[in-house]
């Protein structure tokens, strides 16, 4: 039932985004507010068995998301260290393509995190910043391997490789 | 303002045209598959650039989803590589 | 003062001659992978390029199917991968 | 605001044409996943803001919406864009591409 009035929140947020500014009833007409309430109702019946799998998610609480402190906090992450670290990742890659310098291989990190949005996070972070691009999850113990464009050492520890990354994703997300 | 425009179909039709080529020419299908693909991308691209958004959604829907879809299928059905 | 159409068209103009350098990957790629990545980057160069020529023509309707496209050019992705790696 | 938007098309640019050159330049499908995928998320974030910028500056219901909807556009392509290049990586591994020149790989002692 949670679920479900979940799924339907998110949808009706989503369509009131994609319609602003379209009538004369404040922000949005009176026709809009009624066809996105039913549409986001048929939405949150289909859908909220495949947004909510419980057996997937690895814990009991898997409305923990909906907290806004996690949500400030991910804000914070994406502004801050996420998007430096994203640039700096951009200026590795051109050094790269200009020097044509590589020197690859296949590592492979523990992080430690349990569930998958946590893991999903963190697998995408890591695709968006330096030299680092993940390949393949050890969906057993949440172990991610991953392709380091520049080798320097053969086993390293999470933080050589994504810095600060997982701190802030087990913040977010578990 | 007008040579700009005129630019920019010019390189839109000669990257479909080299994707069809593409698509016609290579031997391994999974590729031809792929070409067809960017192709049919384009064509939506084009559609979009001639003011026409309707008729490039459906084309997105169907040359980039539904097409590759049903072509995969097949080629797991048959023969990935086509014999001379 | 409030920049000319003209600079959206060069910008878009730019986009589809990067677009061209990744079709020469498409063609040549020696594995299925580096032709899906090709066409991976041309799908982003896509959507950018229409969010451009919205701004260019300014109308609205036009970014719309910029996030449709967005989400499905990933499913075609996602299929060819699939196959890729022997489920589906 | 004029400067701006020609600044952050400038940026956008760059990092665009650096993705499409690494497509070229590098050896292996591993490789120009990263060149690819990076590059251009990054290129993209910034023609994007460019445009969004426009929308807000000219203002006016219709502009307003422009920008709103090309910043759903945006999250959508963030969203995507990592998953689509990690499916595109397990899946060249799992077909047999191995990485060139790869000076350690931990994934081959798995199997």
């Amino acid at each position: 039932m949670l679920a479900f009035l979940a799924t339907t929140l998110v949808a009706y947020i989503l369509y009131l985004i994609l319609t602003m500014f379209s009538g004369s009833f404040g922000l949005w007409s009176l026709g809009e507010l009624i066809a996105g309430a039913v549409l986001s109702l048929i939405a949150g019946a289909v859908a909220f068995r495949v947004a909510f799998a419980k057996e997937r998610a690895g814990e009991a609480n898997i409305f923990r998301i909906f907290n806004p402190v996690r949500f400030i906090i991910f804000l914070v992450y994406l502004i801050g260290p996420f998007f430096f670290s994203m640039a700096k990742s951009n200026f590795d890659v051109a050094y790269r393509v200009i020097t044509g310098k590589i020197r690859p291989g296949i590592v492979r990190i523990s992080p430690g995190l349990k569930t998958d949005l946590g893991i999903t996070l963190l697998a995408n972070s890591i695709t968006l910043t330096p030299g680092t691009l993940s390949v393949d999850v050890d969906e057993k113990n949440g172990d991610l391997y991953v392709h380091w464009i520049n080798v320097k050492n053969p086993e390293p520890s999470p933080a050589e490789v994504c810095g600060s990354f997982p701190d802030w994703v087990r913040r977010i997300a578990e | 303002m007008t040579v700009i425009q005129a630019i920019i179909q010019v390189f839109i039709l000669v990257m479909i045209l080299s994707g069809g080529i593409l698509a016609v020419w290579l031997r391994d299908l999974l590729a031809a598959v792929i070409a067809l693909a960017g192709a049919s991308l384009l064509v939506s691209l084009e559609f979009y650039i001639l003011q026409a958004p309707d008729v490039a959604i459906a084309e997105a829907g169907i040359g980039a989803a539904l097409t590759t879809a049903i072509y995969v299928i097949a080629l797991r059905r048959t023969n990935r590589k086509e014999k001379e | 003062m409030i920049v000319d159409p003209i600079t959206f068209f060069i910008v878009a103009a730019c986009f589809l001659l990067f677009m061209i350098v990744s079709m020469v990957r498409l063609g040549l790629g020696p594995t299925a992978g580096d032709r899906i990545v090709a066409l991976d980057t041309v799908n982003t160069l896509v959507v950018s390029g229409m969010i451009v020529f919205a701004a260019a023509y300014g109308e609205v309707i036009f970014v719309d199917v910029a996030i449709i496209y967005a989400l499905l050019s990933f499913v075609g992705t996602l299929y060819v991968a699939r196959y890729l790696e022997g489920g589906l | 605001m004029n400067i701006l938007i020609y600044v952050l098309f400038g940026i956008g640019l760059t990092f665009n044409g650096l993705g499409a050159i690494a497509l070229l330049r590098f050896p292996d499908v591993y490789t120009r996943l990263h060149g690819a995928t990076k590059a251009t998320t990054f290129g993209s974030i910034f023609t994007t803001a460019a445009v969004i910028a426009y929308g807000f500056a000219r203002g006016g219901p219709a502009f307003d919406t422009l920008a709103i909807h090309a910043i759903i556009a945006l999250i959508a392509l963030l969203i995507t864009n990592p998953t689509g290049a990690h499916a595109i990586a397990r899946a060249a591994y799992r077909s047999g591409v191995k990485p060139k020149y790869a000076v350690v790989d931990k994934l081959e002692e798995k199997k």
